[in-house]
């Protein structure tokens, strides 16, 4: 099992090379004089006004709370996934219960309006 | 050591057994050999991109009555992309005032490492894959999840708001599509009863698009809004938010924003093949050994997985080329309100149906029924959809109507929110604090 | 030997970065610094032989729970850019504790278990037929969703999902008119 | 040919700088981020017993993903209720948020 990761493992370690060199190289090859002026933020040619860090709405929030609860049940159900040759028919309602549930959740948040863009 | 014998691994793609015949089998030459491939896939997969932006700048500009890159290079302009990269080469590198420096210098980093990890479970004919793990899809699943963190990087780190806006809708547009993607990808996955994508290809006797069309359709779909191509570009729209969460970035660090989102594409394609379309399989001919035991089938097998892959890459152009960019509240409303609950369903019924049928039962006659199924589902939520529709016209029509009632269930506005002049059930004003250019989403619909 | 390099260099990414975690005053880059601590941890688990739980922690952490937390970062922005110190008054009390705590389980473990890498139980990891370790997703699978494993678990956790999914979106969205009074 | 035990001191030290975290940060999200390293402890405690002890059954990994779950669940509403709070006190400051007290 390890022999396998190893080839993981190097991959992991050896692609930040791919990208780097080209960065590196265009550093080196690419003229290098900044100044404030070309430093600033680009903002459609008007000067930026205020802090960028400003605040957003919580609907984002939302929907990446939804994608967690979808996100670990794709944990639960793809191990079921693999295994599905050996099931049986309970093992099946048991799972397909478990996702019964979840759309619940997203009945919920449907009728809370908080999917609704606006 | 042996130069035909050389030749002969190398055109039957068995390098690596050539090297363990000739330096014996050991920890250190499969570290060896493990080096090597990383750094041949690695580097094939850079070389390819290059291609592959000049082949997407040719289809694109054929199908808007161009002609596309013509100049260098020759008539047909290849090397256009190599005096694209020299001139990136050449640009100035710009680190933009208050940026983070970590953030905005490791994004584009990480973005290639993302997309070149993927790559290392592609099977690429029988035996030449990176490493065929036995939860394949879930590591593709994990680290393409991984990239959405990045974008979020980069537009946290450019210090700026058009960055930031475009970082956010990628976000929520990546994220809301991985739901419909992780289910969709369920269904193969139940089929072949295994996560390895391997395994998967040596369980298509019978392509998997004839078992699940629907799931492959869905998948198709998740995938260009992963890849944030058209018509899902939200998150680079040049004419909304400039370019999105790489505006900052300039010569190679934007370079690499543009190599991971080909390589992305490609791979998304090469995925397809794998799940649905029976990867490196070609009627057998892919396990052809010649009676001196060289494994030349491979190269029969590498040559089908990469006709099939460029003619779904040729999809994914032609859908770029066609289709105009959709809204941001479109582009959700279809996710939340028609994929994911298309997906629930499919994945509910596969499940029951597949453990319904009996084993051993022919495969014909197991897929026909899985066609059926899916044929059924589709039709289903096609009438779904058409009364919807129809509602929301009526509504439209009234003037403002209150969207009609719900179809599917719920309430809510359907897939288009124009009927909704009167009081919504749920009105929300945007959480935001008075900013100068307001961060409320533009609801333009692009020029072009 | 490499196994063992590996782990030091693991270990050494995951508790650094964990260090910067609880100390670092910018919000944003302690939130980095935890995905660094949770890539470190995936990667104890694939040394462990799990591979699918290092890879559910990247699909959960990394791809979900970080979000969140950036997001979370980004909605109370405003409060961030003060020069107060990141830590309260008991501090310096949290430390000792923490410390004392630290101290008392290393004691523990080291009494109880083997220290040196050798052959004995617990000193190196139970060798078992690979085909078992390449099997245990599947075996993990059917134990969620067999009746004398976990079945009963496997839908509470589920329970619990969508208990999470309501309550938050119920704690989060602003009731109408909220806004008003801010 | 690593000790289990090694496992465990390096569990025990994670666990005792999530502890410090959650003990000594202001800000309620490090607090939470303090809460997430703890539970990664834990879990790493539990796939080591698993790979140690019984790893011919499934025990140690179905109760790590059951962890898992706690933890994302723990997240999402703790992040919600930070949210929420900070729309209603205009503060995320653990120690400030005592209205109970008085």
């Amino acid at each position: 099992m390890l022999a396998e990761w190893q080839y993981i493992g190097i991959f992991v370690a050896l692609s930040p090379i791919f990208p780097l060199a080209p960065v590196v190289l265009n550093r080196l090859l690419g003229p290098h004089r900044p100044n404030p002026i070309k430093q600033q933020t680009y903002e459609c040619g008007i000067e930026t006004v205020g802090d960028t860090w400003i605040q957003f709405k919580v609907q984002y929030y939302i929907y990446a709370l939804v994608f967690v609860v979808f996100d670990i049940e794709a944990v639960f159900l793809f191990p079921i996934a693999a295994a599905f040759g050996q099931l049986d028919l309970f093992a099946i309602g048991a799972a397909v219960l478990f996702i019964f549930l979840l759309t619940d959740g997203l009945v919920y948040a449907w009728s809370r309006g908080v999917l609704e863009w606006v | 050591m042996d130069i035909l014998d050389l030749l002969k691994s190398l055109l039957s793609l068995s390098l690596g057994d050539f090297i363990r015949r000739n330096f014996g089998t050991g920890p250190g030459t499969e570290l060896l050999i493990d080096i090597g491939g990383v750094v041949i896939l690695s580097t094939f997969c850079l070389l390819i991109v290059i291609f592959l932006i000049w082949l997407t700048r040719k289809i694109v500009a054929r199908m808007q009555d161009r002609i596309g890159p013509n100049r260098v290079g020759g008539r047909y302009g290849l090397l256009q992309t190599v005096a694209d990269v020299m001139k990136l080469l050449s640009k100035e590198v710009i680190n933009p005032a208050g940026a983070d420096w970590v953030a905005f210098n490791a994004a584009p980093l990480l973005i290639v490492m993302a997309a070149l990890l993927m790559w290392a479970v592609m099977p690429f004919a029988p035996g030449v894959i990176g490493v065929n793990l036995n939860i394949g899809i879930f590591y593709i699943l994990a680290i393409s999840s991984a990239s959405v963190m990045i974008i979020l990087l980069a537009g946290w780190g450019s210090n700026n708001k058009y960055a930031l806006l475009g970082a956010f809708r990628a976000v929520a547009q990546m994220v809301s599509y991985e739901v419909p993607m992780i289910l969709a990808l369920l269904v193969p996955i139940i089929l072949a009863s295994t996560m390895s994508t391997e395994g998967i290809i040596a369980a298509q006797t019978l392509p998997f698009i004839l078992f699940a069309p629907v799931s492959a359709l869905i998948f198709f779909i998740s995938s260009l809004a992963e890849t944030g191509r058209t018509p899902f570009d939200l998150l680079e729209a040049e004419s909304e938010i400039v370019a999105g969460f790489h505006i900052e970035y300039s010569g190679m660090k934007f370079g690499m924003f543009f190599l991971a989102e080909f390589l992305n594409t490609l791979f998304m394609s090469g995925l397809v093949v794998t799940l649905y379309l029976g990867g490196y399989r070609f009627f057998g001919l892919e396990n052809w050994v010649s009676a001196d035991g060289y494994p030349y089938g491979r190269l029969i097998g590498l040559i089908a997985f990469f006709a099939k892959t460029f003619l779904l890459y040729f999809i994914y152009d032609w859908v770029r080329g066609t289709l105009p960019r959709v809204r941001v509240d479109q582009i959700l409303n279809f996710n939340w309100k028609f994929l994911v609950p298309l997906s629930l369903a499919l994945v509910f019924f596969v499940a029951i149906v597949d453990k319904l049928i009996p084993t051993g039962t022919n495969v014909v006659v197991r897929m026909t029924i899985h066609l059926l199924l899916n044929i059924l589902i589709a039709a289903v939520a096609l009438e779904l959809l058409r009364r919807r529709g129809r509602q929301n016209r009526l509504a439209m029509s009234a003037g403002g109507g209150s969207g009609g009632v719900e179809a599917v269930a719920g309430h809510g506005g359907g897939h288009d929110d124009h009927g909704h002049d009167g009081p919504q059930p749920i009105e929300d004003v945007p959480d935001v604090l008075d900013t100068p250019l307001g961060v409320r989403e533009p609801v333009a619909v692009p020029a072009h | 030997m490499s196994q063992q390099i590996i782990f030091f260099i693991l270990a050494a990414i995951t508790l650094t970065s964990a260090v910067v975690v609880v100390t670092i005053r910018n919000l944003f880059h302690a939130a980095l610094a935890l995905m660094v601590s949770f890539l470190g941890v995936a990667g104890i688990y694939v040394l462990l032989e799990a591979p699918f739980l290092g890879m559910a922690q990247l699909l959960v952490y990394i791809g979900a729970i970080s979000i969140l937390i950036i997001f979370a970062i980004m909605m109370t922005r405003r409060l961030m850019q003060t020069n107060e110190s990141p830590f309260n008054s008991q501090a310096v009390g949290a430390l000792v504790g923490a410390a004392l705590a630290l101290v008392i389980l290393f004691v523990v473990i080291i009494r109880l278990y083997p220290m040196a890498p050798g052959d004995g139980v617990g000193q190196s990891a139970m060798a078992v037929d690979p085909a078992i370790l390449q099997s245990s997703v599947a075996r993990m699978g059917r134990s969620f969703v067999s009746a004398e494993a976990y079945v009963l678990p496997f839908e509470v956790a589920s329970v619990l999902l969508l208990a999470a999914l309501v309550g938050s979106i119920v704690i989060a969205w602003p009731r109408r008119g909220e806004e008003d009074n801010q | 040919m690593i000790p289990l035990s090694w496992y465990l001191l390096l569990s025990a030290a994670l666990f005792c700088i999530g502890l410090y975290g959650v003990l000594a940060r202001r800000n309620a999200i490090a607090i939470l981020m303090g809460v997430e390293l703890m539970l990664n402890a834990v879990n790493i405690n539990l796939v080591a017993f698993w790979r140690y002890l019984t790893p011919d059954r499934s025990v140690g990994l179905v109760w790590a993903t059951f962890v898992l779950t706690v933890a994302a669940a723990e997240a999402a509403v703790g992040l919600a209720l930070v949210i929420s709070v900070y729309r209603n006190r205009d503060s995320v400051i653990a120690e400030e948020l005592d209205t109970l007290k008085n």
